[in-house]
């Protein structure tokens, strides 16, 4: 074990993730990225098709999804977004 | 090989061409002299020398100057030996000195386990010097009286200089120039790794016996028996530079229940009958891991008793 | 180049909590080669905490930013003011160019967010080795390019000792063996002969075994 | 626009026509467009797509083939030089090569299609509902309708004949209903002239009526389907939304069978042909519907298994491995329902011949392609020969032309085929046409001229959004007013309104006016997808003299209006929040300067077989330099030991024409003797040494290195001389050899092919087979020849010399690869022992010859040269196309083509067509004088780059290279713009133009800013 590792474990240093309990009329707020030539595209076809899924999903469209930056990801959680979806 | 170099009673085994029989023994995780006096008693009169190993495979025990110290106190004759790992070439040459004042005169010089797998893989290692140098050293310091540094010291340690030898570590086809390499650095005897592969040993005698290896240095043919299958298995696969052959593993395992630790014995006692007649082996270093009270039956039935007084 | 890898968040996360702006500083040489402290990587951190704090409910501001290389006196021109805000700066960048940043800015609160490793070579994408110790008196032309000081567990000059299997180290299976390395090498160069020489003690005092140690380029030195 | 340069007096025109608009034929409209010709597609159907648009996925990958093929059809509604006519046809063709004049009838939609602008209004509020033809029966549409979602023109059309308007006097809601006004009840037909240098007919063909076959129950049991009604059943837009469900009660079925040859093969029943993508779809059907459920159990009851195609026998496998369909050798004979279950019991003969009923759930049938009913009248308007079976009159050396000079076909149409071959011959007939008329390039193109561009450098943004009510598509979800009031007001946003239709002509106008009247500097316009709408704004934008890249779409038709209808006050919040984020990319917008580079107009061809030669006489034709490199002193590569084809055309004599030709060819240069050493450079710009030291510019590069014939070690070859390939006696019988009468041949198949370590089909092989057994009994009726085979692979129209082979007696004997024919020399004789799967017993036959139908393996050059370029092989060492359906002649580098056996085994009329697919293709780069780079692309910062390699390794086009300084440069002509640099290099030091970070984080942001948290 490293210093540094023993001294997390012997400390008791809180991990990287906190729980927090979820209020039963707590609805996610999604940011899907979303590559222009399929997953973009897949998502104009459920509309196309009229699939209903909830209003609280919104997609920001990627070249393709090799532009997903790690930032991005990171950005939203870290502005209170609840969750991210890649699809490409 | 008249003029002594030690005085040390293996040398003296030797030098007069008998078949030399060296044992071996761990000092104590402890302080505890009582159970080293016990193990080593089993090895009273049973062999030349005994090994006491130095923090051996990294795990610390009592040093091996130490209880070599207290093996003289019981009248057995230690072989003192030395790693590279724990120690800079000031302690190395201060242990020279301190040892030899005790008493000791057979030091076998190593470069020693890595301490990744002992008990402090935490430890910072030292090899400031490897066992080819360590080897030279103490030649320089027994020879020419100097230290490493040029120093001239006062009374130099007059040791009997061993090295180990692992014929079957790879590269195998470099292990015979490594070995001349340990003789020319001031080797006056090698003590082997374990043999079981006896075509491999054959042919790295056969080597070192065309060089002329034999002739400058005693070479000493290292046994250790087979207690269990287990045991042959862990060697196998565990042990680096072990070479356990298939067919040894199979005999001990057809010996059948209760009969494989009599099956390793035999094993062991065929192998010193023919490391007795083999050119250039000089002895055999027996290293009964914590087996020592089975040392004085197998030196009795290798016709290797009594043990010459020189 | 040198190889280093980011300390794990939780240490990181302890060392910084205490203040309450933070600058994450990267070093855009050696370490963001090797993904560790660049400009993306202080991006992807100084989020993280920042999250972190967050969660903590702890009030930070945690920025980050990165220069060209931490170890020269005037790439740091164009962070001076963002270094000047915060309170504590943790350096992503080797352990030269955190202590360079905290000498140069010797009231501020300098932390090192990666462990400096090594000095190694890309040996495939995203897979960096160790190559030299830095022992200043390099030994490489009487063992065929192969670096026994840095490469051999026990870094023996008279090796390979009893523990080489199968090309491989005692310590590993996953740590190759210098030493059969360089045997196999100069067997292949037909130059076994340089191997058969002893080579003696070495002289440790070029090494960091001589104390710490400077290096003057005359001429340009001032 | 303007017309640049057209005299009707010229001999020859610039422009072709196009009948057909599937798959291949908008691969010949986008080449010949590219390249510098005006296309006029004339299309039967009311959009075009043709067959590819119904199909549910395609093998090998899985893709969907409607996201594949939209962006085509998208690309092809918009291009410039390219006039759609659909719901039209060729009324009759008159002139010559070169100038034809083609009068077409355009029957009327009663949809103005200059007014609609594809809401689709019109068709959810029509009350008539109609069985869907496009859907196979399996659901209805309207009488207003598009034909499906994504057609190209999306303009609706009005069944006539179900319209109750025009059947009953009354109704009209659909013109009530349009915002647009775009009904028309009065559209009268119309017949339209044009003027064309040459034609393609692409048409496609019909598909053989199931319920001709009334022993299957097609019609008469509601879970007998047909294939194509299968396709609809898997697809996601299809009637049950990908749901696999029988038609007869809605059941989820488990036990599916699949029978094959449903029109095929069959001369008494049916057409005698083999549809050659059967055996592949039902495969990949059975795939697809065990990913979609995994209870269901896949039968395939088959004859012969056609997997011939390159990794078709691997996929195969995979289908029997890998999701346990099981193959079911057997002719089914009948199929009847079971009373009250809805199952269906197929009767049919096992291996051993006894007679077996087998319950299945559901029935596919594999049903085959046949030509149109009118196909004579087709043939009559344009005037071509067609051949016994009703296909085109072709030959095996001139593959797409027709009996008329200057009119060519291509795709099914030509005979059957699947999407990869269409697509190619869709390129092949492209680039013939550009030889033909290559004198005329750029004559009848219309190039569009542009304001300058305005500098808005420096300025603050000033950003106009338009909010569109798409009729009510989306207004009567989204508030569109209220999205309208929330952005006013909004940092940077000067001017805010709502339009009911953003794309129509009106509001492109509005919009270019007020860029003026306001000095806007950036537009937003909230509507639909940037897919399809993104470049007509930018256009209209680009008019009123902004950087197109200053325009931003939000999307809050198909992913806010239409996908939460009824929600609507939370859907407006959404449109809100999609144009804020959109608003917040916007301000951040910068104007792109997209670069060009010139093109030099030579191509270098590597390989002087029959691919190379064919390559380089359609380049030189075309009117471009030509390199061909051959390592070999002669041309002519493998062909030379080819003699006849199957339909007994002289190949030696083809050869020698074509060598003739390329040496008299005054733009071909040949270097014979030597090989490529090196190239440098990209697309339009490549620079190669060859060996023997020369060196020569060239823009585009054909790799052609061909195959080499497998040398056999099985069954005595080389111990016994009576022991032959079928290369060897094919040269025996040409040069004169007769045959003895009771002269006895026997041939073994797959000799070093479909097994380890060669586990493919070789594609020739069978139909050279056959090709030798008939010249033999042509020669002596009484010789005996015996075909030891394991699949007998004579797709297409081929399978009629299958037949003919037959009935001139020729003794067929399947094998399995368990128990493999034994060849034993006694007496002088050979002795051939055979276990014949299909009787199921063993067999023996005495042999004067043993001949041996060898395998296809790839050129060793082609790995060399793989090398060369980073192309990739796969593992049996056929070079990679950049899409095994899309691009089947590509290389993911741009300007690298391929073609011949480099890429796969195939025939040589297959090989004439790739050649000229990869001629076709370029030909499109070499015609342009300046390749424009995209404007997506990644921009590289040379000072924030240290060089690390990261983004060099792992670019997909190999953009980021090492360069004379020794650090890392970018080559923006390779960037797709996919942007895995960016996202991954740790200093930073790329940003992909319009998706860069600070763009990305800002709409991440205001999405953040407006949650309710």
């Amino acid at each position: 074990m490293t210093e540094e590792a023993s001294a997390v474990a012997q400390e008791g240093v809180s991990s990287v993730e906190k729980t927090h309990d979820i209020p039963s009329d707590w609805s996610p707020n999604i940011l899907a990225f979303a590559c222009h030539y399929c997953a973009f595209a897949a998502a104009d076809l459920s509309g196309v098709m009229r699939l209903s899924y909830p209003t609280n999903v919104k997609i920001i469209r990627l070249p393709c999804t090799g532009k997903l930056d790690h930032i991005y990801i990171l950005r939203a959680f870290e502005k209170g977004i609840d969750g991210v979806f890649a699809a490409g | 090989m008249n003029d002594l170099k030690s005085g040390s009673n293996l040398e003296k085994v030797l030098s007069a061409g008998h078949f030399a029989f060296t044992g071996e023994c761990g000092p104590p995780k402890g302080a505890n002299i009582d159970h080293l006096k016990e193990k080593i008693a089993h090895l009273k009169g049973m062999v030349d020398a005994v090994n006491i190993t130095d923090n051996q495979t990294a795990v610390v025990r009592m040093s091996s100057w130490a209880a070599s110290a207290i093996l003289i106190q019981e009248g057995i004759e230690p072989n003192f030996q030395m790693v590279c790992r724990d120690r800079n070439r000031l302690a190395i040459q201060s242990d020279i000195l301190g040892a030899y004042a005790v008493g000791i005169r057979n030091m076998l010089c190593l470069s020693g386990d890595h301490q990744r797998f002992g008990n402090h893989p935490q430890a910072k290692n030292v090899f400031d010097i490897d066992s080819m140098q360590l080897i030279a050293l103490a030649k320089k310091m027994r020879d020419e009286g100097k230290f490493l540094n040029e120093e001239e010291l006062d009374v130099a340690p007059r040791l009997f200089i061993g090295a180990a030898s692992n014929p079957f570590a790879d590269p195998t086809e470099f292990r015979v120039y490594r070995l001349a390499k340990k003789i020319a650095s001031g080797a006056d005897f090698i003590q082997t790794q374990c043999i079981y592969n006896m075509d491999l040993f054959r042919d790295f005698m056969k080597k070192a016996v065309d060089m002329g290896l034999h002739e400058k240095c005693y070479i000493l043919a290292g046994v250790t028996p087979m207690k269990s299958v287990g045991m042959a298995q862990y060697m196998a696969k565990a042990v680096p530079g072990m070479d356990v052959p298939e067919s040894l593993i199979n005999r001990l395992r057809g010996a059948g229940k209760g009969k494989t630790a009599e099956e390793g014995i035999k094993f062991a006692l065929e192998q010193i009958e023919e490391f007795k007649e083999m050119e250039g082996v000089a002895g055999v270093h027996l290293m009964a891991i914590e087996w020592e009270h089975k040392v004085p039956e197998i030196a009795e039935r290798a016709g290797l008793l009594p043990r010459p007084k020189v | 180049m040198i190889v280093g890898k980011q300390k794990p968040f939780e240490v990181i996360w302890d060392m910084i909590k205490e203040y309450k702006k933070v600058l994450i500083f990267g070093c855009n040489t050696c370490v963001a080669i090797c993904h560790e402290g660049g400009n993306k990587e202080a991006e992807i951190l100084a989020s993280m905490l920042r999250m972190k704090a967050k969660q903590e409910g702890l009030e930070m501001e945690i920025k980050n930013r990165g220069i060209e290389r931490q170890c020269e006196h005037e790439f740091f021109d164009s962070a001076n003011e963002q270094i000047e805000w915060a309170d504590a700066v943790l350096s992503i960048a080797c352990g030269a160019g955190v202590q360079f940043t905290a000498e140069k800015w010797p009231k501020k609160i300098i932390l090192p967010g990666l462990n400096t490793t090594f000095i190694g070579v890309v040996e495939r994408p995203g897979l960096f080795a160790e190559r030299c110790l830095m022992c200043g008196d390099c030994i490489l032309h009487l063992t065929g390019g192969l670096c026994p000081i840095a490469r051999c567990s026990k870094s023996l000059l008279n090796g390979p000792c009893g523990g080489s299997s199968k090309g491989k180290c005692e310590i590993s299976k996953e740590v190759d063996c210098v030493w059969d390395m360089i045997v196999r090498k100069k067997m292949e160069q037909g130059r076994l002969e340089d191997l058969l020489r002893i080579t003696p003690a070495k002289d440790w005092q070029t090494s960091r075994d001589g104390g710490p140690r400077k290096s003057v380029k005359e001429g340009l030195v001032e | 626009m303007s017309n640049s340069s057209s005299s009707s007096d010229k001999r020859v025109r610039g422009s072709v026509l196009i009948a057909g608009g599937g798959v291949g034929g908008m691969q010949s409209a986008l080449d010949l467009a590219e390249a510098g010709f005006k296309v006029h597609m004339v299309q039967k159907d009311s959009s075009i797509g043709g067959t590819m648009v119904m199909l549910d996925k395609t093998f090998p990958t899985g893709d969907c083939a409607m996201c594949m093929i939209s962006p085509k059809m998208v690309e092809v509604g918009r291009h410039l030089n390219i006039d759609i006519h659909t719901f039209a046809e060729v009324l009759s063709v008159e002139g010559k090569p070169g100038d034809f004049t083609v009068r077409v009838v355009q029957h009327p939609r009663y949809v103005d299609s200059a007014k609609c602008t594809g809401c689709g209004l019109c068709e959810q509020k029509c009350p008539k509902k109609v069985i869907s033809g496009y859907e196979q029966g399996l659901i209805e549409r309207k009488a207003i309708y598009s034909l499906f979602p994504q057609a190209v023109p999306s303009t609706r059309v009005i069944d006539k004949d179900n319209c109750i308007f025009f059947q009953k006097g009354k109704c009209r809601a659909c013109e009530k209903l349009c915002e647009a006004g775009a009904i028309d009840f009065d559209q009268q037909e119309e017949e339209i002239e044009l003027k064309v240098g040459a034609i393609i007919l692409s048409p496609g063909l019909d598909r053989y009526d199931a319920k001709v076959r009334q022993e299957l129950g097609f019609g008469r049991w509601p879970n007998v389907v047909t294939s194509i009604q299968f396709e609809r059943i898997l697809s996601a837009s299809g009637p049950y939304r990908g749901e696999v469900k029988r038609p007869g009660d809605g059941k989820h079925p488990e036990r599916i069978a699949w029978i094959q040859c449903v029109g095929s093969r069959d001369r008494h029943n049916a057409n005698p042909w083999c549809s050659s993508v059967c055996c592949m779809y039902a495969t990949k059907q059975a795939i697809i519907a065990r990913e979609h459920d995994d209870h269901i159990a896949p039968t395939i009851f088959y004859m012969e298994l056609r997997a011939f195609g390159k990794d078709f026998d691997k996929y195969v496998d995979r289908a029997k491995n890998d999701y346990g369909v099981k193959y079911q050798r057997a002719m089914v004979s009948a199929v009847r329902e079971e009373p009250g279950t809805g199952n269906l019991i197929l009767r049919y003969a096992k291996e051993d011949g006894t007679l077996v009923d087998e319950t299945f759930d559901l029935v596919v049938l594999s049903i085959g392609f046949q030509p149109h009913s009118d196909v004579k009248d087709l043939a009559k308007t344009f005037d071509i020969e067609l051949n016994e079976h009703r296909f085109p009159k072709t030959t095996q050396f001139r593959p797409i032309d027709t009996s008329r000079d200057g009119v060519f076909v291509s795709g099914i149409f030509q005979s059957p085929k699947d999407i990869p071959e269409t697509v190619m011959q869709g390129s092949a007939v492209a680039g013939r046409t550009m030889a033909l008329l290559s004198e005329a390039r750029g004559s009848e193109i219309v190039t569009k001229e542009l304001p300058p561009e305005t500098d808005i450098n420096g300025q603050e943004a000033r950003i106009g959004v338009f909010v569109c009510h798409c009729g009510i598509n989306i207004s009567q979800t989204v508030d569109v007013e209220q999205v309208v009031e929330s952005v006013k007001g909004e940092q940077g946003v000067v001017h805010a309104e709502n339009v009911i239709y953003a794309c129509a002509q009106d509001s492109q106008d509005k919009i270019k006016a007020l860029v003026r009247e306001k000095e806007l500097n950036r537009v937003v316009v909230a509507s639909c997808t940037p897919r399809t709408h993104e470049p007509l704004f930018q256009d209209t934008i680009r008019d009123a003299g902004l950087n197109k890249y200053l325009f931003e779409l939000a999307d809050i038709r198909e992913q806010c209006s239409w996908c939460h209808m009824g929600q609507n006050e939370d859907a407006t919040e959404k449109a809100i929040r999609i144009v804020k984020m959109t608003l917040a990319k916007s301000r951040l917008l910068e104007p792109v300067s997209t670069d060009s580079v010139s093109v030099i107009p030579a191509a270098m061809v590597i390989g002087g077989g029959v691919a190379g030669i064919i390559a380089a006489l359609s380049l030189g034709d075309q009117g471009f330099d030509v390199h061909i490199v051959e390592r070999e002193t002669e041309l002519g590569g493998l062909a030379r030991n080819l003699f006849y084809t199957l339909d007994k055309s002289d190949v030696q004599e083809f050869l020698k024409a074509k060598i003739d030709e390329i040496q008299a060819h005054p733009r071909i240069i040949l270097h014979t003797g030597t090989e490529v050493k090196s190239t440098n450079g990209f697309v339009g710009n490549f620079k190669t040494t060859l060996t023997d030291g020369t060196s020569f510019e060239h823009g585009a590069i054909i790799v052609a290195t061909g195959g080499i014939e497998y040398e056999p070690t099985e069954y005595l070859y080389g111990e016994n001389d009576r022991v032959i390939t079928q290369r060897n006696l094919e040269k025996r019988l040409a040069v004169g050899h007769g045959v003895r009468s009771g002269e006895k041949f026997v041939m073994i198949q797959c000799v070093g092919s479909r097994e380890e370590p060669d586990n493919y089909c070789s594609r020739i092989c069978c139909q050279d087979a056959i090709k030798n057994a008939i010249a033999i009994k042509e020669k002596s009726s009484d010789a005996q020849v015996v075909i030891i085979y394991r699949d007998i692979r004579t797709y297409g129209l081929r399978e009629t010399y299958y037949s003919k082979a037959r009935d001139l007696g020729v003794i067929f004997v399947n094998y399995i690869p368990e128990r493999k024919p034994q060849v034993e020399v006694s007496e002088d004789k050979l002795r051939i022992k055979a276990f014949d799967y299909m009787l199921s017993r063993d067999v023996e036959f005495e042999a004067d010859w043993l001949v041996l139908s060898t395998g296809l393996r790839p050129h060793p050059t082609t790995e060399e040269v793989g090398k060369i370029y980073k192309l990739t092989c796969n593992p049996e060492g056929y070079l990679l196309e950049a899409h095994v359906k899309l691009r089947p002649v590509d290389f993911p580098s741009e300007g690298i083509f391929l073609c011949g056996l480099a890429h796969a085994p195939k025939n040589l009329d297959e090989t004439i067509s790739q050649a000229m697919a990869a001629a076709g293709r370029a030909g499109v780069i070499l015609s342009q004088d300046k390749l424009a780079v995209s404007g997506i692309i990644s921009k590289h910062n040379r000072d924030m780059c240290m060089s690390c390699l990261t983004c060099f390794r792992l670019c997909p086009y190999g953009s980021p290279y090492i360069d004379e300084e020794g650090k890392v440069s970018h080559n923006e002509v390779k960037c797709m713009g996919c942007g895995i640099c960016a996202s991954i290099c740790p200093a930073k030091a790329f940003q992909v133009n319009n998706f860069k970070d600070e763009q990305i984080l800002a709409m991440i942001d205001t999405l953040a800013d407006g949650m309710n948290m």
